[in-house]
């Protein structure tokens, strides 16, 4: 099948299949209902052939090409499709078991991955290993035919939904901090585990805390090779960043109460002053825009940014806190306190107590410098004093003990 | 000029401190914040009658203790560095407009702990206009004269900061006609006030990161060893010595040099709204993940710091007042 | 949109870069500048004729090569990073103008690069004035008459940039008729012009500092190892994306989309301006006390960022402009 | 004598004696003219009692206390007096001559030095050791009855004029680089001592640049003990920073044309974004004016600042940059070229090309960002390498060979 035909066919089977309004499942927290009506859609999807389009046949996928992959994307970004809850699977997980697990693993879960049967989370971050993930202290001991886990993750999104989990535990202490990792797939229903809503600073519960508590996991699930965690990891995260990367470009929300466009509308521009300030906010939003586009060109032309893409996380992680302080600056009173009846009140109080959570996730501003500065200017590294030493050796934050 | 506390100040400074430290820390600022009334009637009780501290700057024949700016500066500090839920602020507030206009009755009652006040700032709204007893509001053609009202309608709003409430009220009427002197007075006493608040909060924010910087360890290294930290530290201290700097400034014009007290009270608001912000966001966004979590308490010194910014209007405000005295 | 660079546009660029680097490297433009004559004419003789650059953008009909201003942008931004000295970018400017505006004759020694030109930007100031053949200005009471003029008084002007000079010049006769429209197109191609120039001079004031912190040891560590330096430099660099894609959008814009030439080239101006001068004075001031030298290059582009940043004007008048495009 | 009649003849001293207009003599770089002016002044002030007021009688000083010394500089502050190229040995020299000399050098030296008739420069930065002064490769080599010096020496001010200089050179490269520096008097009119203008970018000289090349320094001119240079120059530096500390206090040049008080009257008021820059580079200027107070009145209260003055010299660096900076580009086109017979032209681009001055002398930004964290903040310090290994196995910058 041609290209403009795969193309045309896809567009068919949105228009009949794609949900018009997605009111509760494209955001952030969808309820029970919505994960329920997600599922039957992505089930819809997969047995349309739109689901892992370019993931290999033999595991469920479809073995088609990026060619496709992109004509179906072009076409479905006049919808939002209700995936939020499958997008840590898809961009993560899956595509870390199609190149590392073992054929039984791909053979057990990535059909029911691809079609929305199980949902999957991902756990790395722990309270004390956020920047420094490779520092995490969950702790995996071998056992009867398997292994016990006991620790806590934090920052796991959609867990709440989750049926298996891509966990990465310590499982030996004696060997320096990268070297005694390993990967598993855990059952996110299996006893011991807890997962807890994690309130955040907007007050809502974005994220997720899990707590391990002597949970089983059977030898059959360890993913690599055992104290290969750290490797596996890495292949994990490179497919988050290729997922992001080719994804919507970071723009920022067309919809943010503190973006220009909502501005415009908003602020008192017979004021020179706040004129100025909406060019500058207008010069900033551009230009990152500019270089999102850029950036998007240059993968089209198969030229991947790789590390240059911090710097535009970096730049987004700016312009979010920039733009919400702004917007709250410009407004005044009414920013920070608003009629309960009044539809648009707190938009932009929310705006700024969201704002923060671009600098925060994936990695932290001076994180982001530092691969900037490192991988993309190729500056010597800062002297590292935790290569090679034993990980119980290493000092740990606080009073923290182990 | 005097830019340093007297040792008077910093005896005063220390008692705020410790009776906040044990009246309301931080897991009670979180209890009281969430309680039905927003905040803990008991611990401004004390710090109105016991302390005296709602009188502080009330002339001592209106039940006041007739001290300065130079020491409700040192108050509002600590109070702002506590984040303090409740109507201190709001009842200061109303009693240096009634003090400067030469109201008695309703100042006796502040003064004395027993009369909770606020005062409209900025269209209908006022902080703690639910739980006042008196809700004051300038009005009159030439914005010279002190409405009050007890009772009337009262709506509260929903509010950024979780640590102190805001709602609608309605004028009332009446209690004096002040000179438009007076009034204008006040309102650079206000600027003054709030900056105080400002510098705590500020000062607190810094404080906080600068102690997790000394235990947080990424790549077994203390993250305050890092320059990235580090250096983002010292721009912050800098930036707390200015802000103190000026509020010592502005409480001194406002006991020693009426005619500086405009200029000081505008820069005070321009230098420090965008200081405590600046340094409220700094900190928290330096915590990395756990700052942007409910638990940590650096998203109510975030969302302290942009309320009290806009307090008294939106910043341009001060800084259009600032150039036109300067007459620029 | 394109925003990237064709295969030809990067073939021309190794060829300018490579031409500047042996013709023009930093010894010969502090020869240059010190000489007499203030440039090489060599060097902008084999520009404007062995590479046929002065008639880059000029009509093939007009002895020109008819090419767009994605290469020009290309050229300025080579010629920027080598801080060219001499009338490259003032010739350049008036075969911009001679081209919007429909002159020949002028134009066809500036494409054979025989003639060398420049255009009044502010006043009676223009780059290389002095040493120009033809001064052109803008004028008529609807600021749509095209001046020209040889000869007549120049008095040379210091400047702070010591690579490129500025004299006070006065109009001559008219030459063409132009229409507003056209005038108004040439002005916004201008500020295309000088920000692929500021561009140049960004980079490689980037450049030099990144390659500098790979050498210099303080402490015993490279001082690009710091994360002192380092984030400021991932900062420059950041910039310096954001600078390059709006050039690109502007050049694109220049060429195809003649309805967004005036907002893209307001963006440019009011972009580039600051960002040029904060990189190139970060870069001086993370040199250390090496980059206050005058034997240091730091210094010249520190000072051509700033010429740059106003020769079209003061920024905010790009910032206006923006305003008004953007309706606000 | 009471402090009132101290204070009384002292200004009639002035009044008498001090030059009203100070010329050539005030400034950076006096000419042969204005150095023999000052020296004459010198003589005169000295023989008044008023050179050295706090310094020790038996070398030459007035043994008398701070409250005699602040009065005459209370008194004095009325005139510009031509002491700038005395400054070093005055502020520097001098005092660590009186902590550290023997004897014999203190007779020598400390007399000479108060009455002007020496000039005094200090030899420690070189082109390779400006942050890290420790880090200095000029070398003194023991010889008979003394020492042999070779290396260069930057950033010297009033080098030109000197009789005299306090070095900081290696003496054992075979230690770590603090154990291995030891101090001399060197005398500047020696044969190998060199002296060269340095100019710098605002296109004058106001540094030097010094080589030695084969200079001989006598047995008896080392200061304090062989092998302890790195102590004696932090007896140097403290009183440096005391000398600063107790001088006007760091607000700025008055006469600046970028600041704000010369802006209001050049810049163009009826722009409300105009007003707006005015507003922040006047909220900012009055920001470190009542910063420097304070710091002054704590000071004067007995409370050493210590490491917060390097906050007020970081904000002052980054001030001046700010202003000459908003300066030129309100003022457009003619900031950066004007007639040369304009009086008035230049001034800003000449204020823009010093301001980097402010940053890059007495420590950089970085440094000052790391003794305000280290020393003021208490934040930890960054791990150190070259503490304990002999400094010839350091790294140096770039290919620089030893």
């Amino acid at each position: 099948m041609d290209l403009e035909e795969y193309r045309r066919q896809a567009r068919e089977w949105l228009e009949a299949n794609a949900p018009r309004t997605a009111e509760d499942t494209g955001g952030g927290n969808p309820g029970a209902d919505g994960v329920a009506a997600a599922k039957a859609f992505m089930a819809k999807l997969y047995d349309a052939g739109y689901s892992g389009i370019t993931w290999p046949k033999e595991w469920g996928g479809q073995g088609l090409t990026q060619a496709e992959e992109r004509a179906f994307a072009a076409e479905a970004a006049a919808y939002t499709l209700p995936t939020y809850v499958f997008s840590i699977g898809l961009g993560m997980c899956g595509p870390t078991l199609v190149d590392l697990g073992t054929d039984s693993q791909r053979r057990r879960f990535i059909r029911p991955l691809l079609r929305g049967e199980e949902i999957w989370c991902q756990l790395f971050s722990e309270p004390a290993a956020g920047s420094d993930v490779a520092a995490l202290q969950t702790r995996a001991v071998e056992t009867d035919g398997g292994w016990v886990v006991d620790g806590q993750k934090v920052w796991t999104s959609v867990a709440q939904h989750a049926d298996r989990g891509l966990l990465l535990a310590r499982t030996d202490a004696d060997v320096p901090k990268h070297k005694g990792l390993t990967m598993f797939i855990v059952d996110m229903r299996a006893p011991g585990v807890t997962v807890r809503p994690l309130r955040d600073m907007t007050g809502r519960a974005h994220f997720n805390e899990i707590f391990f508590d002597g949970v089983h996991i059977p030898a059959e699930n360890v993913v690599g090779r055992v104290g290969d965690g750290w490797n596996c990891a890495v292949t994990t995260l490179l497919h988050e960043r290729l997922s992001i990367a080719g994804g919507v470009g970071m723009g920022g929300r067309k919809d943010d109460p503190a973006a220009f466009e909502a501005l415009r509308r908003t602020a008192d521009t017979t004021d020179p002053v706040v004129r100025d300030r909406l060019v500058e906010l207008h010069i900033r939003s551009r230009a990152l825009a500019l270089f999102n586009q850029r950036l998007a060109q240059e993968t089209r032309a198969g030229l991947f940014p790789g590390a240059r893409g911090s710097a535009a996380k970096l730049l987004l992680a700016e312009l979010t806190v920039f733009q919400a302080d702004l917007a709250t600056s410009l407004a005044g009173p009414e920013a920070v306190s608003w009629d309960e009846d009044d539809d648009a009140g707190g938009r932009l109080a929310h705006a700024l107590s969201l704002a923060p959570a671009m600098a925060l996730g994936g990695g932290t501003n001076e994180i982001m410098r530092n691969i900037v500065g490192e991988r993309v200017l190729n500056l010597p590294p800062e002297p590292r004093t935790d290569k090679n030493v034993p990980f119980k050796d290493l000092r740990t934050s606080g009073e923290d003990a182990r | 000029m005097r830019l340093v506390l007297t040792p008077e100040q910093r005896e005063l400074r220390e008692t705020v401190r410790s009776f906040l430290a044990s009246a309301s820390p931080p897991p009670a600022v979180r209890r009281a914040a969430e309680s039905e009334r927003g905040y803990d009637p008991a611990v401004h009780r004390r710090m109105a009658g016991e302390l005296g501290l709602t009188g502080l700057i009330v002339p001592e024949e209106h039940g006041g203790s007739g001290a300065g700016y130079g020491e409700l500066a040192v108050v509002l500090e600590e109070t702002g560095a506590a984040l303090l839920p409740g109507p201190f602020l709001a009842t200061t507030l109303a009693a240096i407009l009634l003090t400067e206009t030469g109201e008695k009755d309703l100042l006796a009652g502040i003064a004395a702990g027993t009369t909770v006040a606020t005062v409209v700032l900025d269209g209908n709204r006022a902080l703690c206009g639910a739980e006042a007893d008196v809700v004051l509001s300038i009005g009159g053609d030439g914005g010279d004269r002190v409405l009050a009202r007890t009772g009337g309608d009262r709506r509260p709003l929903r509010t950024l900061d979780p640590t102190r409430r805001q709602a609608l009220v309605e004028p009332g009427g009446e209690v004096v006609a002040a000179s438009a002197e007076g009034v204008a007075r006040a309102r650079d006493l206000f600027a003054v006030a709030v900056a105080a608040e400002q510098l705590g909060v500020l000062r607190a924010s810094l404080e906080a990161i600068v102690a997790y910087s000394k235990v947080r360890v990424a790549f077994n290294r203390l993250i305050g060893s890092y320059q990235g930290v580090k250096h983002k530290l010292a721009d912050m201290h800098c930036t707390l010595e200015q802000a103190e700097s000026i509020v010592r400034y502005a409480a001194w014009a406002a006991d020693e040099a009426p005619d500086e007290l405009p200029g000081a009270a505008a820069l005070a608001q321009a230098y420090l709204g965008r200081a405590c912000f600046e340094v409220a966001s700094g900190s928290l966004l330096l915590h990395g993940g756990i700052g942007f979590t409910w638990e940590h308490d650096a998203h109510l010194y975030y969302k302290r710091a942009k309320a009290d910014e806009v307090l008294l209007g939106p910043p341009r405000a001060h800084r259009a007042r600032l150039a036109d005295l300067l007459e620029l």
